[in-house]
């Protein structure tokens, strides 16, 4: 190969890069080492990690240990899938392309929306690329109004992106748990972008999210719910609502929990903001011999075509993981979303109501779907601990975000943590936690 | 094949995932109880209702459409389609890995820590940037990150910077990321080497300059040979220097970006340390920067400490003038992940000999297509290089996207073409390190079998083998069909099938 | 496509897997020192050199040559090619199962033992017969285990049975396994229903008679109507009655072979409880005997018991006039680990509708092709039926074989052709329970489509789109190639490539 | 569906069935479980064993804890190859057919063989097959003879097949651990089909199999060697020294212990005996186009063409075993066999070695190799438990299989166990091992 090259050796070719600039040494990386002794090291790093194959898992924040049905697996770990890049190339790519087609179809059918792009990172840049396409659709670009309620890390994001620009990012209090709507009306304006609203919101509870979508319309706002996709087959789906872009984390829909990440950032949105939307969009069109396919849809939105005039600029996604999703929704239908949903909420009541009977508090008397802010009799940090040497992973405790509520909201969060049910938990299970935080 | 969605296919009463009711208990109220009617859905999704066996055979079909690095070469010039060790995908499912929650506390959590940290350190070293934060999802999300990180910097200087500069062949999201961050964007002008032209950049460069982001080696495939000059002069105006790790491939062991002048980069895991590219992502892309930059990157950052018994303790920290976060949760670890077992596999040695591998088939695919496909970076390129086919269309109306579609019927993944703008009819090309000569030589001999091709009709109609041929694309944009939907007719199945029809 | 195989693509110093020497030691001796020269291979194997990049490309391209019953609709006609559950598949790859070592303690093997004690108690309820025995590794060594248990039992009565006695259509396996055993065969007369001409058999009977094999419904699709004489008359001479269990699939929960007479049976648990067929294997072939025939079982049986606090102990132990072992270990445990996940998936409820749903699928279908495919066993069947292309041999020189391949243009697998013998161009279809109306309405379709094809030479020379088209068979008989070597040639590449090359 | 049938329900369907036989109730096998309740059973369960997983495995005895590269698994858990039937129809098969005929020609180059077959059951029937092939070569049907240093259950299953014939299964004792080539001659004669030999042999031991083979030959018998495949990058391949069949046990070539099964049988041969071969033989030829394609030979030989006359009753095989089996020697090569040899050969003897020197003894003097018979100086009983308490599974204890050996080794075998040494082990588990029984 070097003699058809015209190089007597591998390192001529590397004669380009100024003399000084070239590395004299090795990396300190250390030795290779072989995939048996690889494998053999990882096995015992992981065994120092608890996780839900050692312990039972209720821990919620936005982040949940549901079911992923064996199929999602098998599909995804097919290399044609996973070894294929971005489907710019449709002829060798119909496979990704009708996968993603059909992965927005089915998030337009779980949220009511007409239409679905083929997804953000995660639910964090979810809402705050849905803010930045309020701006463009509204062109308001002075103000955003956002729940306390929202999850903390997603308004810190939000807050992130909106750091080197003008606008205002308004927080509106919710120290009962859920929004106050008198207190949302006092900030909506006409300068106001959007509304951001999280259904169940970051503390499990139901916000009023109807009538939160009327107000934010009224202001000439776009309404952008944020809602739990597992909570769609008992709750409201809020294209019936009349929401403008619903955004969520689509983790639940069949994607490992993996210390927070790849997850699924999912937009979805009125029909007739399609040209505003963020993100890969695929539609359905016919080939030069007339016969269906898919192809990559309004590129001109992309930084690759309209570079800093984008809508957003992002290029990888998060294809595999909306292909995970497609499987799963497509393996859990209308009725296994229903069940899913059912079985979670049932079993977050039957848990609180037995803590309570225990002397547990809950700060806020909202309803709730399968996730709740408690606080226990005890110190939280000693029940979390009590709770992992019994074999349970509960939490978070809430006082890791104080710095991201108010005064009046963190009282209510004092010693408290979060709880989340879902689908997996068996009520054997949640009767032997009961026991265990009794002890 | 048919285009058949799994709407088209659902049928009333099929099933594949159920889930039991709760056993009868008297504590246990029912949802309608524990949730006022107001919040409740009245009718359930109108979910396609399909059994196992109908996804499995509907989804495995569809994937073997997908041309893809497991089963075809795939020369994508810039995307470094290289090899995906299977290990490294079983491996980060294992469990106490792929089953964690974001918010375990720091003791729960020591293993996967210790991994988090060490690939900080290993970026880092392999940067020559001191400071790494793992926390950005993509590529993309690493260059809006770096340039808020910069920002901060500034801000914090006083000073008011808002200009970025970069290159025409840099990729799209360098202006995409600069404008979401604040930034005005100024693109120097083409050049068909890519490389930079020193006075225009002079011209720009002023105490309103942030920041000069570039891709090195850039994206004609060429190692920038000003780059410290370049460097030099964007310190000068108090500047900072961005390097687009896109292309670290190339250089992994052999040169820095914290050594040429960089102060900022990220990397794209997905590209260069082999998590796969699946399918459009997801990726990770992680960022280093230098020293006085470090306080400003986002949180969290992995610590190590020792406690009283000199045992090593790990934990997440926030930089003091962090930032913040730009996504929730730590990161794509599961991707991260990737990426560390690949670096542990290779070691110092083996990354070295990835980038020499790398350009190594690099320059011999180059000297075997040159004489037909001129190649403008010159006859020596690192990684990647960009050739033209200005003379195939010239002299035999065959153009770059034809012999790109054309090579689909051959079983080979097209070059990128038309990409950068600089070169006209380009055809980007990345064999990468995984590939064997014997691969190289075969796709060489396609490309002039292309070119040369008796009857150029059937180049020009190409591809012929595959599902679908040349969709049009004007027609798809101009009335978008974005979703398939349930069939509104009724089914003539009965409304519960058996179980025998779902897989358990 | 290519066939080329691995040896073609190999090339000397590529790699994929490697290990590390151990650390030096100085109580390590050398292989050399460990072992004497004489027993030292001199050369190293001829195997082919290749990175996992080779190897995954070479295999994953290879599979999807292969129709499938993930990729495919599969009416192969008593081989119950149904869909296999994807949660089965995984978790019989679970830790703590599928690495267990087979010598390993009852005390360190509970869990196990308490699955296979259950499935022993399942196949026993399923089968009506009280004893079984999961030992056997696939349906033929059932047959053949089953035929030594009962030659054990005459033995030790004393008695000289020598025959076993089947009828036409009885798989092949069935005289294979008697042969096998050391009995003497003898076959039936052909008959078109497959039903058994009770005045031929009873010719047959006598005190050398030691078992009647017969599959149950029979390979036709039909259930012996006659089988409670057909037993009785068995008996009577003192003979026994073994049930094939192939198709079982038609009546699990509807019927069991201990309660219509069979004394002996084996289960398929590839076929009836989705093992998958790996492409020829493996399987698993417990059998099932009545009381009087389980102390001649093979060792090992699993067993309970309690310990002094109640505790359920599992075990294994040999059955006191066992007929030994028939292969090494206990028996094939990650097929048998399907079946129980199966059985425990669909209970009882769940498993009487698998066959349920089965004999309506192949009933619906026969009433789809019967008016140009007649059907000589009838207009009802159990869960497969065979039909004769015979008219359209005749009418249009279209042949069983004909349709069968031309189906393989249409995406559907060939059903089985010329099986069994009784029929003339025979086709057996066993659609199974676990597709849909759509597909058996398409295959129907496809069916009247081939046999009414404008051009029969298209049928003739069918396939067109697969790999290969009918390969010659005689010439490969005739001068056998059957295997690939590495080629003479040398190789250009470097002697020991970098660790690039290989995955890991 | 019933109206087309013409039938009023499914149960109608089944009036076939006589009416006395129709199970009036349900099968006594409980209710289903869901896929997720199913999960957590299993999972349950499988902790409840002790496992490689669990534990550091040094288990012997003809089954072993070998490292499977990750694409083993990769390619053996594709839907197109795990879900196809026997490729009868060879043009849906083309993936299988010459999958398995590079399995053929792997098996031919690591034993040195002309041809091998597509893969048998496991190894205990493979020796049984093996020798059922040998009377019908030499036309010889009266007397087998094999070492009783063969594996005891490989021999036992030879003797289960042969219990209702007339033929005499002679075997020659070796209380020495390897054979005396003396007492074979003795029984070598006429009406000897074959000599089985193992290779290493049960005991680890290494038998004269060189000289072995020429005995038989001398015979007039055929040689049949059972060879470890995991041996043979570092010893002698059996091809080199005339072995005229060759059986192994495949399960070390990439297919996990699973508890004593699936595992693969292999049968290798010399060309000449390639007609009376059992079991499937892949074959080269080309099609009607005249392109090279692959297609299953000599079917003339097997039970569905020749029924009782056929080679051997087998259908189903072991297909995938077999499929796992190819994808590992391609990603071993002869380098990787050969260091995979070496490791588990070189860690054996350190082993033993630190074993010895702690007062445990060898009863048998003769070069073993990755394998050894050792009598610690305690109970042996109670060494296993305290192996399992300290993470290492030993054995199998050798009382397991008395009934299998004559008096005089029996005595040889009194309170000793297999230890074997593959190349997972690391100096670090040996050590470690040394000292939880040391202690």
């Amino acid at each position: 190969m070097l003699d058809a090259i015209g190089v007597s050796s591998i390192d001529e070719l590397f004669n380009t890069i100024p003399e000084n600039f070239r590395l004299g040494r090795d990396l300190n990386l250390g030795d290779h080492v072989s995939e048996m002794e690889l494998t053999a090291q990882i096995q015992q790093l992981a065994r120092q990690n608890a996780s839900s194959s050692s312990h039972v898992c209720l821990m919620g924040g936005g982040a949940y240990d549901h079911f992923i049905p064996a199929v999602v697996d098998e599909i995804a770990s097919r290399g044609e899938y996973y070894t294929a890049y971005t489907p710019y190339q449709a002829e060798a790519s119909q496979g990704s392309l009708q996968t993603f087609f059909e992965f927005q179809s089915l998030i337009c059918a779980l949220t009511g929306m007409d239409v679905a792009n083929a997804s953000l990172y995660e639910g964090g840049t979810s809402v705050s690329e849905a803010a930045f396409m309020a701006m463009r659709v509204t062109r308001r670009h002075k103000k955003v109004v956002v729940l306390e309620s929202v999850h903390p890390e997603y308004r810190q994001t939000l807050q992130t992106y909106l750091q080197n620009l003008e606008t205002e990012l308004v927080v509106v209090p919710t120290p009962s748990g859920t929004v106050d709507l008198k207190q949302v009306a006092a900030v909506m304006d006409k300068e106001t972008a959007c509304l951001i609203v999280q259904q169940p919101n970051f503390f499990g509870s139901l916000e009023q999210a109807a009538e939160l979508t009327r107000m934010a319309k009224e202001a000439g706002a776009l309404s952008i719910v944020s809602v739990d996709p597992l909570s769609l087959g008992v709750l409201k789906r809020p294209g019936t609502y009349g929401a403008d872009i619903v955004v969520a984390e689509g983790q639940g829909l069949g994607i490992p929990l993996q210390f927070g990440g790849p997850f699924l950032g999912i937009l979805a949105c009125d029909e007739k903001y399609v040209r505003r939307m963020p993100g890969r969009l695929i539609g359905k069109t016919t080939d030069s011999k007339g016969e269906d396919c898919y192809v990559l849809n309004l590129q001109a939105r992309e930084q690759h075509i309209r570079r800093d005039k984008a809508t957003s600029n992002i290029c990888t996604n998060q294809g595999l993981m909306a292909i995970r999703a497609t499987v799963y929704l497509s393996s859990m239908g209308p009725k296994g979303m229903q069940e899913a949903g059912k079985r979670s909420c049932q079993g977050a009541h039957y848990l609180v109501n037995q803590l309570k009977a225990n002397g547990w508090k809950a700060p806020f008397a909202a309803p709730y779907f399968k996730e709740c802010v408690l606080t226990p009799p005890a110190s939280v940090s000693e029940v979390v601990t009590q709770a992992q040497e019994g074999g349970f992973l509960v939490g978070p405790v809430l006082d890791r975000f104080t710095d991201a509520f108010c005064e009046e909201t963190q009282e209510q969060l004092q010693n408290s943590l979060l709880l989340a049910v879902t689908e997996k938990r068996t009520l054997e299970e949640l009767d032997q936690l009961v026991g265990v935080l009794a002890s | 094949h048919s285009t058949r969605s799994i709407f088209d296919i659902s049928r009333s009463g099929r099933r594949s995932t159920r889930f039991p009711e709760h056993p009868a208990n008297p504590e246990m109220s029912s949802v309608e109880e524990a949730i006022p009617a107001e919040f409740l859905a009245e009718e359930m999704a109108p979910l396609p209702e399909l059994a196992e066996s109908d996804i499995v055979r509907h989804y495995v079909n569809l994937s073997t459409l997908n041309m893809s690095v497991d089963t075809h070469f795939y020369p994508l010039g810039s995307c470094t389609m290289k090899f995906n060790p299977k290990r490294h995908e079983r491996l980060a499912g294992t469990p106490g890995l792929i089953d964690m929650h974001p918010y375990q506390t720091a003791e729960t959590s020591q293993g996967m820590l210790k991994i988090l940290f060490e690939l900080q350190e290993m970026l880092a070293e392999i940067a020559g940037l001191p400071a790494v934060s793992l926390h950005p999802a993509a590529g993309a999300q690493g260059e809006f990150t770096a340039l808020l990180t910069a920002a901060a910097y500034f801000r914090d200087k006083g000073e008011n910077r808002t200009r970025v500069i970069f290159p025409s062949s840099a990729h799209g999201t360098n202006p995409a990321s600069a404008a979401l961050a604040g930034f005005e964007c100024v693109q120097l002008k083409k050049s068909a080497t890519g490389l930079v032209d020193i006075e225009e950049l002079q011209a720009h460069l002023d105490d309103q300059t942030a920041v000069f982001m570039i891709t090195n080696p850039n994206t004609i495939g060429m190692f920038e040979p000003e780059i410290g000059r370049i460097s030099q002069m964007l310190h000068d105006v108090g500047g900072l220097v961005y390097i687009d790790g896109a292309n670290m491939n190339a250089i992994l062991g052999k040169t820095r970006p914290g050594d040429f002048g960089g102060d900022m980069m990220h990397y794209n895991v997905h590209k260069t340390f082999t998590g796969p590219h699946g399918a459009g992502g997801p990726g990770a892309g992680p960022i280093a920067v230098r020293d006085f930059l470090a306080d400003y990157l986002p949180a969290p950052i992995v610590t190590k400490q020792r406690d009283e018994s000199g045992n090593e303790v790990y934990g997440l920290s926030r930089p003091a003038k962090s930032i913040g976060q730009v996504r929730s949760f730590f990161g794509n670890v599961g991707i991260l992940l990737r990426g560390y077992f690949y670096l542990k596999t290779l070691g110092a040695v083996g990354l070295r000999e990835v980038s020499e591998q790398a350009v190594l088939n690099a320059n011999y695919l180059l000297s075997q297509v040159k004489d037909f496909l001129p190649v403008p970076g010159g006859d020596v390129c690192m990684h990647e290089f960009v050739a033209s086919a200005s003379p195939v269309l010239k002299d035999r109306g065959i153009s770059a996207m034809d012999i790109a579609k054309r090579l689909l019927d051959y079983g080979v993944h097209a070059p990128t073409v038309y990409f950068p703008l600089d070169v006209p009819e380009a055809m980007m090309m990345e064999p990468t390190e995984t590939e064997s000569k014997s691969t190289l030589d075969r796709y060489a001999a396609l490309l002039r079998t292309i070119a040369t091709e008796e009857d150029p009709e059937m180049v020009h109609s190409a591809p012929h083998t595959t599902p679908v041929c040349r969709p049009d694309e004007v027609k798809a944009a101009r009335q978008p069909i974005l979703k398939a939907t349930l069939p509104a007719t009724g089914v003539d199945e009965p409304t519960e099938e058996p179980l025998v029809t779902r897989s358990v």
